[in-house]
């Protein structure tokens, strides 16, 4: 069952390059997004069977993940149907590309082995890099080109993190997860150590904790908005899922304290340094990107802590994952429209696309967690976890990163969504299919935000479980 | 008196529990009344833009706001309460918003907006510091859990900042004066009638949950009222446009609030239930009739403003003689807020009168030199607030009209907006006239408030010299029939003419030459110039036929232009510099990967 | 019946009580001076006059001397002249008194607004600056009076055994009967602060606002600013003499006699000083605040 | 044996050493081809007398991968450009090799205090994979070009393969094969936006500096 959910949308990539039309080509895409959402939806009734030896097994960790990822792809895929009606180039390149991403996410949420693991995270990025340049501008270029290097060198020190944890794991002979767990007493503490900072460092560049964070702004400022969503939602979040796992042996190892405190100084890093760059930022996208950036500083500060804010932490990732998604959305329907989304060239969206304008200033509340969305309470549970486990200073520091993050995208998009409307460059109307994909996640967000299933609550606290912090 | 609801809310921490007790009935009433008077007056104010706006969204946010504002007096959960106080903040801000177009409508909005949100997340630590004390996010729980004396004093400073910023205590105030103008009237009658107040309420709510505080937090409280009272009413006197004038107003009457919840603390802290319930109380009572009088004024000043199509009251004149009815409203209002008898603000400014009284004889030296401050302070601010409001009164409804006579027709002011003034004007009478019921139940509040037994407490020394007040306003408003009666008696054998006001034997005069509401305050502004940064510019007039000059004064508010504009400016500045100076190489970015690697290398496996 | 017979002395000696200013005043400038009865006479012949109404007033403009005689008459019932207690006692009453006059104060300076004149606006102007001031002072000194006779009622703040604890209070006393003096001759528009007499609009400030008002207005007008110094002269002796309820027939030649000083002091000031530049009438009033607030702490060092 | 593979760590560090110190683009390819060779010896001489099937899978296709088509994509790429030799190195060349000098000593005392588990074919691994890793990250940040990046972005790989290949076999093959193609892969589309680059470089050569960064869209 994996195995298929793998290939599925690998094969599907493969044939789109046959000789094929751009409508077909859409379709395949919803249709394998489709088929990959209905799948995942049935993992969570009942959970797959262990495959290939105990390489691929979805645990709730895994099965968190793999939702986000599913979801994102389809909320992409209904986008897409309006987004290429306006766009005259070709979808073939994107669309190959998402595909194979989706495929090598879903190798990322189901590998349990580290070797597997930063296989499939290396293949993510490099079928994500074509993505970035789209538009095949300088700027596109360039950006692609610093995304490629960054993650690479960061892949590549996650990978000397790998040979650590298996030299540490010398007597364990092998770097099947559930086996390194079993063994835990025998790792070799010196060398999981070493292993430990790799790993952060390596997947954080990934991640874009900061300060590895710097190709971010420029990667997320030039994808198109439905590129955005997936490297904002989901293929950061992979990352993440990794340095959970790190996280399972550490804690199994008991070394969950050395590991907390780099988790919690890059988490605060990465609250503050966006802090510090978003004042100054003109372009919606970029300012999302450095929200992105803090989001990700609060995943690793909630791991950090622990308990309640391993929870929050998780719950984060899924209200991360959607608030990104309507955040980029809505982004890439904007820039789509008026040619950029700088604050200084697009101003009163409200008054020509209402629907668009709201959604705007829900992706910003969604974004910087105000209360009837999701992020609301995981950002609480964060901080209270800070506040619990007694690191005060850190409360008040991240509350003031947070305060100024708010500040500054509040400027940009507000700047954005009110004023004297300008008219947009290329006249376009509102389009169902863009604004139902948004609004779906928007309704997601906010129910989560009202409403906690007891199956997602449960699921979560299988999974924290599972990392099994104190 | 204390009621629950209970409901299981499935989101973290969360649960759906709602109390009633008297502190939240209070702010419970003043929120309704309010809500329904300004939501009626809506249906008039908002007929003109029914064709040109999405007024559809404008009320569902106004339904919103009401909601929010119910569920925040009444939660009992921690979560609960913050989710209510964000869904406020946010939905008042799209009411502020309401004509975007305006680059001080957006600015304002925005201002509101961060500084709203930014207060938010000090309440976040504030409660999850107390949660962490007690172990549980409900209030009661909470309340139950003894608070040791410097985290008490931590949560206090926490709530004076966090509730501070919306109930606009000085310096945090920025805001408040430019929300309050930029938003529809009935929406800023809302604000400052309401939405402020859940800052009081909340601190309220705090030193319920407390308990027993250290008395410097009383000490700060009275200091922080007597700031706020004494620059908001300076800083009301120097504005030229009406609602902003208005909105400093609020700033002042939060002042006399913090002066009143001060002495109760100080009550508190000193043992003495009394001088707790007086303070408490008088603070409570002045909520909820700041509260109605705001609302009339901000509601009054809609209909001139639609009126007049604009807010600068030297533009204005001589409405009394147009909108008569609304005239009288206003001075019901101007009444109140002045504390003057007959209204509602002449009993709360007494009771906390009363309380600083007390405070003098019986608090220990400090307490008296404070209470003295405060009771200084506050007849400063009648008086002062008498100005200005005689300013206002004067400048916009009484003299000549100050442009030509057709430019102030504008919409006609219909029923719909008009009941609604006349049913807070009437709260406004029924309270100052027979102030029994109201002062009671406040201070049943202020009870509550410092977990004292009312019935044990000598509350007749207090309601005894209220019947005497009211009596002896009764006998002013029976010796004002008689003299009328006297001077129509007098008047009945004489003839009397009407003719222009005696110039003094000049002839050629205009309207323009009236007193203008910048002259009238120009006195007062420049004895306080040092502190209100007043500033006059007025060209020099040259030759025998000079061109025509033009004179402006204003008054500048030091928080915002010398603590928050450089700070915020200085913040961007590095922002962009930062942005600027953003390593263009990649070489840099792979540097800092290098570095970061090195240095946790060193610190964590040296 | 108390009130009445309060009302009755106040409406007798109030009139009388500016006559003898007047004829101190005429002394000093070697005149005869008009009869001490003059005021009366001059409210009689404006009781008879018909009035002048500006078309751009309001009836504001009509109710301001009728909300001004109604308040200070409630004024008086507050104060004790001589044996007669004041009717009107109860704690808390100096807040009725403040407001009150507050109140009439408010409708005042609108009434000299609605004239839509500038003299008036200028007038309504300064006495809105001076009355802060004035607030401060009178507020600073029921402070230290209520401090030293631990009441926050008038009668018994400046009645009871006040005059015989000057020994103990004395430089409080004399501090906040300076400042007082200061108060009176400023809220009753004497001189130095303001002219009662002069007809020079720009200077003034309590005449300026009048300007307009005539007839039996203006009639009621002059007899409430006369009431008006009388109750606050009959607020000042009881701090300095002692008035005792055994001996009603000593007590009033005690009040009548510090009515007198009053007055003649009044008069003596008048005719001595010179009228303040206007922008130095602040420094004089902040003067008193300062005296009474050196009251305020010495009474707080005394403990 | 343990002897040959001393000789090739040192001569994989020694290969990188010059690498840093050459800044002819064309030259520094070839010498990293050179490098990868040797490394690509490396599994026939680790377990002395008994060579599995696995190690010579693991040689062939290392050999194939980086010392042929790697080197080849990257001539391919700098077909187009006309630059043949670096600009400007961050650091000068001298310095650069001082540097390097420095950093090879940093690693061999960084490796002091770790010690491999179980009995490693040479003591010289460690040391030197870390000195051929962080020589590979300084020539990343030293180089503005972007071939130049791409070349020691190869040689941290390098390094990195160095560690893995001689220590241990917890790794089944294929995801060390996937490890390798992954890496391939990588230079690959490096390539291609390289080349992406420079035709942008040359449609509108005003903006060689990329000064107006990522703003659109």
């Amino acid at each position: 069952m994996l195995t298929l959910l793998i290939l599925l949308p690998f094969i599907s990539a493969l044939g789109i390059f046959l000789p094929v039309s751009k409508k077909f080509i859409l379709k395949l895409f919803i249709a394998v997004s489709f088929c990959h959402g209905l799948i995942v939806a049935l993992f969570w009734m009942q959970r797959p069977p262990v495959e290939f030896n105990g390489f691929l097994v979805l645990d709730p960790l895994g099965l968190i993940l793999l939702s986000i990822v599913s979801f994102l792809f389809l909320s992409v895929s209904v986008f897409m149907i309006g987004y290429f009606k306006h766009e005259p180039r070709s979808n073939r390149l994107l669309t190959v590309c998402l595909l194979c991403l989706l495929s090598t996410m879903t190798l990322v949420a189901v590998s349990y082995h580290f070797g597997l693991l930063w296989v499939s995270i290396e293949a993510t990025t490099l079928f994500s890099a074509p993505l970035i340049s789209y538009h095949r501008n300088q700027q596109s270029l360039q950006a692609t080109w610093r995304y490629l290097l960054v993650c690479s060198v960061g892949i590549a020190l996650g990978l000397m993190g790998t040979f650590f944890l298996a030299i540490a794991a010398h007597d364990v002979h092998t770097l099947l997860l559930p086996a390194i767990l079993k063994g835990s007493s025998s790792l070799s503490l010196n060398w999981m150590k070493l292993s430990i900072i790799f790993f952060i460092v390596g997947y954080g560049c990934k991640m874009g904790l900061a300060p590895t964070h710097s190709w971010k702004p420029d990667a997320y400022g030039q994808a198109t908005g439905m590129v955005g969503v997936i490297m904002a939602g989901a293929l950061t979040q992979c990352s993440f899922l990794a340095l959970l796992r790190i996280a399972q042996v550490c804690n199994k190892a008991g070394l969950t304290e050395f590991y907390s405190s780099i988790l919690i100084v890059s988490g605060m890093l990465s609250l503050l340094v966006p802090a510090l760059f978003i004042l100054g930022e003109k372009s919606i996208k970029r300012a999302f990107a450095y929200s992105s950036i803090e989001n990700m500083g609060l995943l690793v500060l909630g791991l950090g802590l622990g308990a309640v804010g391993l929870f929050g932490a998780l719950f984060h990732m899924i209200n991360n994952a959607l608030a990104k998604s309507v955040m980029f959305l809505t982004a890439g329907s904007i820039a789509q429209k008026y040619g950029s989304s700088r604050a200084d060239e697009v101003k009163g969206i409200i008054h020509i696309y209402p629907l668009t304008g709201i959604l705007l200033v829900a992706a910003f509340l969604a974004g910087t967690g105000m209360f009837p969305f999701a992020t609301f309470h995981s950002e609480l549970l964060i901080l209270n976890a800070a506040i619990t486990s007694r690191h005060y200073c850190l409360a008040a520091g991240g509350v003031v990163c947070l305060g100024v993050m708010f500040i500054g995208v509040a400027k940009i998009v507000l700047g954005v969504v009110h004023g004297k409307p300008r008219e947009p460059l290329l006249a376009k109307k509102e389009n169902t299919s863009m604004n139902a994909a948004i609004l779906l996640a928007v309704v997601l967000l906010v129910g989560l935000g009202l409403w906690m299933p007891i199956g997602l609550e449960k699921m979560i606290n299988n999974a924290v479980k599972l990392i099994g912090a104190v | 008196m204390e009621k629950y609801f209970q409901s299981s809310w499935h989101v973290p921490f969360g649960e759906f529990s709602l109390k009633f007790d008297p502190l939240s009935f209070i702010f419970l009433v003043a929120v309704i009344i309010l809500i329904l008077c300004a939501g009626i007056y809506a249906v008039g104010y908002m007929r003109p833009y029914a064709s040109k706006r999405p007024v559809g969204l404008h009320i569902f946010f106004y339904l919103v706001l009401s909601l929010a504002l119910i569920v925040i007096v009444l939660a009992n959960n921690v979560i609960l309460f913050l989710g209510a106080w964000e869904i406020m903040s946010v939905s008042a801000f799209f009411l502020v918003v309401f004509k975007d177009e305006e680059s001080d409508v957006r600015r304002a909005g925005f201002l509101y907006l961060i500084a709203s949100h930014c207060g938010t997340f000090l309440l976040i630590i504030m409660f999850f510091l107390m949660a962490s004390n007690s172990g549980s996010m409900n209030f009661d729980i909470i309340s139950h859990a003894p608070f040791p004396p410097v985290l008490a004093g931590v949560i206090f400073l926490l709530a004076i900042f966090g509730f501070g910023v919306k109930a606009g205590f000085i310096p945090l105030h920025i805001w408040l004066p430019h929300a309050h103008p930029a938003a529809p009237s009935h929406v800023s009658a809302v604000l400052s009638g309401v939405m402020i107040k859940m800052g009081i309420y909340g601190i309220c709510r705090v030193l319920w949950m407390i308990g027993v505080l250290p008395d410097w937090c009383g000490y700060l409280l009275l200091i922080i009222g007597v700031l706020c009272g004494v620059m908001g009413v300076l800083y009301a006197l120097g504005q030229h446009e009406l609602k902003r004038l208005l909105a400093y107003h609020s700033i002042e009457n939060i002042g006399i609030v913090a002066l009143g919840l001060g002495v109760g603390l100080l009550g508190e802290s000193h043992r003495m239930p009394f001088l707790a319930v007086l303070g408490f109380g008088g603070a409570l009572l002045h909520v909820f009739n700041h509260a109605i009088f705001k609302g009339l004024l901000f509601l009054a000043a809609g209909a001139v403003i639609q009126k007049t199509h604009t807010g600068e009251m030297d533009r204005m004149g001589g409405m009394a003689k147009v909108m008569p009815l609304v005239s009288i409203l206003f001075l019901i209002g101007a009444l109140a807020i002045c504390g003057l008898p007959l209204f509602n603000g002449f009993i709360s400014e007494f009771i906390i009168y009363f309380g600083l009284f007390q405070g003098i004889f019986h608090l220990p030296l400090q307490g008296t030199f404070v209470c003295a401050l405060g009771i200084i302070a506050l007849a400063l601010m009648g008086t002062l607030a008498l100005a200005c409001f005689s300013k206002v009164y004067g400048t916009v409804f009484l003299g000549e009209p100050r442009v030509p006579k057709g430019s102030q027709l504008g919409e006609r002011i219909s029923l719909w907006m008009c009941i609604p003034m006349i049913v807070l004007a009437g709260f406004c009478l029924w309270i100052g006239l027979f102030p029994r019921t109201a002062a009671g139940i406040a201070f049943l509040g202020g009870a509550f408030l410092s977990h004292a037994d009312l019935l044990e407490l000598p509350m007749d020394n207090i309601f005894s010299p209220l019947t005497c007040m009211i009596g002896g306003v009764v006998l002013f408003l029976a010796l004002v029939l008689i003299l009328t009666y006297l001077r129509v008696l007098f008047l009945k054998a004489l003839p009397a003419s009407v003719s222009e006001t005696w110039r003094c034997g000049f002839s050629y005069v205009t309207p323009r030459m009236q007193y203008t509401s910048s002259s009238f305050a120009r006195l007062i502004l420049d004895f306080f110039k040092r502190i209100l940064f007043y500033k006059r510019t007025f060209p020099q007039v040259k030759g025998f036929f000079p061109q025509s000059a033009s004179m402006s004064s204003s008054v500048s508010d030091f928080f915002e232009e010398f603590l928050f504009k450089p700070v915020f400016g200085k913040l961007t500045n590095l922002s962009r510099k930062l942005d600027i100076s953003r390593i263009r190489y990649t070489q840099m970015y792979l540097m800092y990967i290098f570095l970061y690697l090195i240095i946790l290398l060193v610190w964590k496996l040296k | 019946m108390l009130i009445f017979s309060h009302w009755i002395i106040v409406f007798l000696l109030a009139p009388l009580f500016v006559g003898v200013i007047a004829k101190v005043k005429a002394f000093f400038a070697g005149k005869k001076g008009p009869s001490l009865f003059q005021p009366f006479f001059d409210l009689q012949r404006l009781f008879q006059k018909d009035s002048v109404y500006s078309r751009t007033t309001t009836w504001v403009f009509r109710a301001v001397p009728i909300i001004c005689l109604a308040a200070v008459l409630l004024l008086a019932l507050l104060v004790p002249l001589g044996p007669f207690k004041a009717p009107l006692q109860f704690t808390g009453d100096i807040f009725l008194a403040a407001s009150i006059l507050g109140l009439a104060r408010f409708f005042m300076i609108i009434a000299a607004l609605d004239t839509g004149y500038s003299f008036e606006g200028m007038g309504a102007s300064r006495e809105a600056f001076f009355s802060c001031l004035c607030e401060m002072i009178l507020f600073m000194n029921f402070i230290t009076l209520s401090l030293a006779q631990h009441s926050i009622s008038l009668s018994s703040m400046i009645g009871g055994n006040l005059p015989l604890s000057w020994k103990l209070w004395g430089t409080v006393l004399i501090l906040v009967v300076g400042s007082f003096f200061i108060l009176i001759l400023a809220e009753n528009a004497r001189i130095p602060i303001d002219d009662p007499d002069t007809h020079l609009e720009l200077t003034m400030i309590h005449e300026v606002k009048i300007l307009d008002h005539s007839g039996v207005d203006l009639g009621f007008l002059l007899y409430a600013s006369a009431i008006k110094l009388f109750v606050f002269a009959g607020i000042l002796i009881p701090i300095i003499l002692p008035i005792e309820p055994v001996n009603k027939v000593m007590d009033m030649l005690i009040f009548l006699g510090g009515m007198l000083a009053v007055s003649i002091a009044v008069g003596i000031v008048e005719s001595t000083t010179a009228r303040l530049r206007l922008n130095r009438v602040n420094h004089l009033l902040l003067i008193a605040f300062a005296l009474g607030f050196f009251g305020f702490v010495v009474k707080m060092w005394k403990g | 044996m343990t002897s040959w593979v001393d000789v090739i760590c040192i001569t994989v560090v020694f290969l990188s050493l010059i690498i840093l110190s050459n800044y002819r683009v064309a030259a520094m390819i070839r010498i990293f081809a050179i490098q990868s060779f040797v490394l690509g010896l490396l599994p026939f001489f680790l377990h002395a007398f008994c060579i599995s099937n696995r190690d010579v899978i693991l040689g062939v296709v290392t050999m194939v991968l980086k010392a042929v088509l790697v080197p080849s994509i990257l001539f391919w790429a700098i077909r187009h450009v006309s630059m043949r030799s670096e600009v400007k190195p961050i650091i000068g060349l001298s310095a650069s090799i001082i540097l390097g000098a420095m950093i090879i000593a940093g690693a061999f005392w960084v490796s002091l205090s770790l010690k491999l588990p179980g009995k490693p074919a040479s003591d010289l691994i460690l040391p030197c994979s870390l000195s051929t890793v962080l020589l590979g990250f300084m020539i990343m940040v030293t180089r503005t070009r972007a071939v130049t990046q791409v070349l020691g972005y190869l040689i941290m790989e390098n390094g990195i393969f160095l560690f893995a290949v001689s220590l241990f076999d917890v790794m089944p093959v294929l995801i060390e094969m996937g490890i390798l193609l992954d890496i391939f892969v990588a230079v690959f589309i490096m390539a291609i936006v390289v080349n992406h680059i420079n035709e942008e470089f040359e449609k509108n050569p005003a903006s060689v500096t990329f000064s107006k960064m990522g703003e659109t869209f």
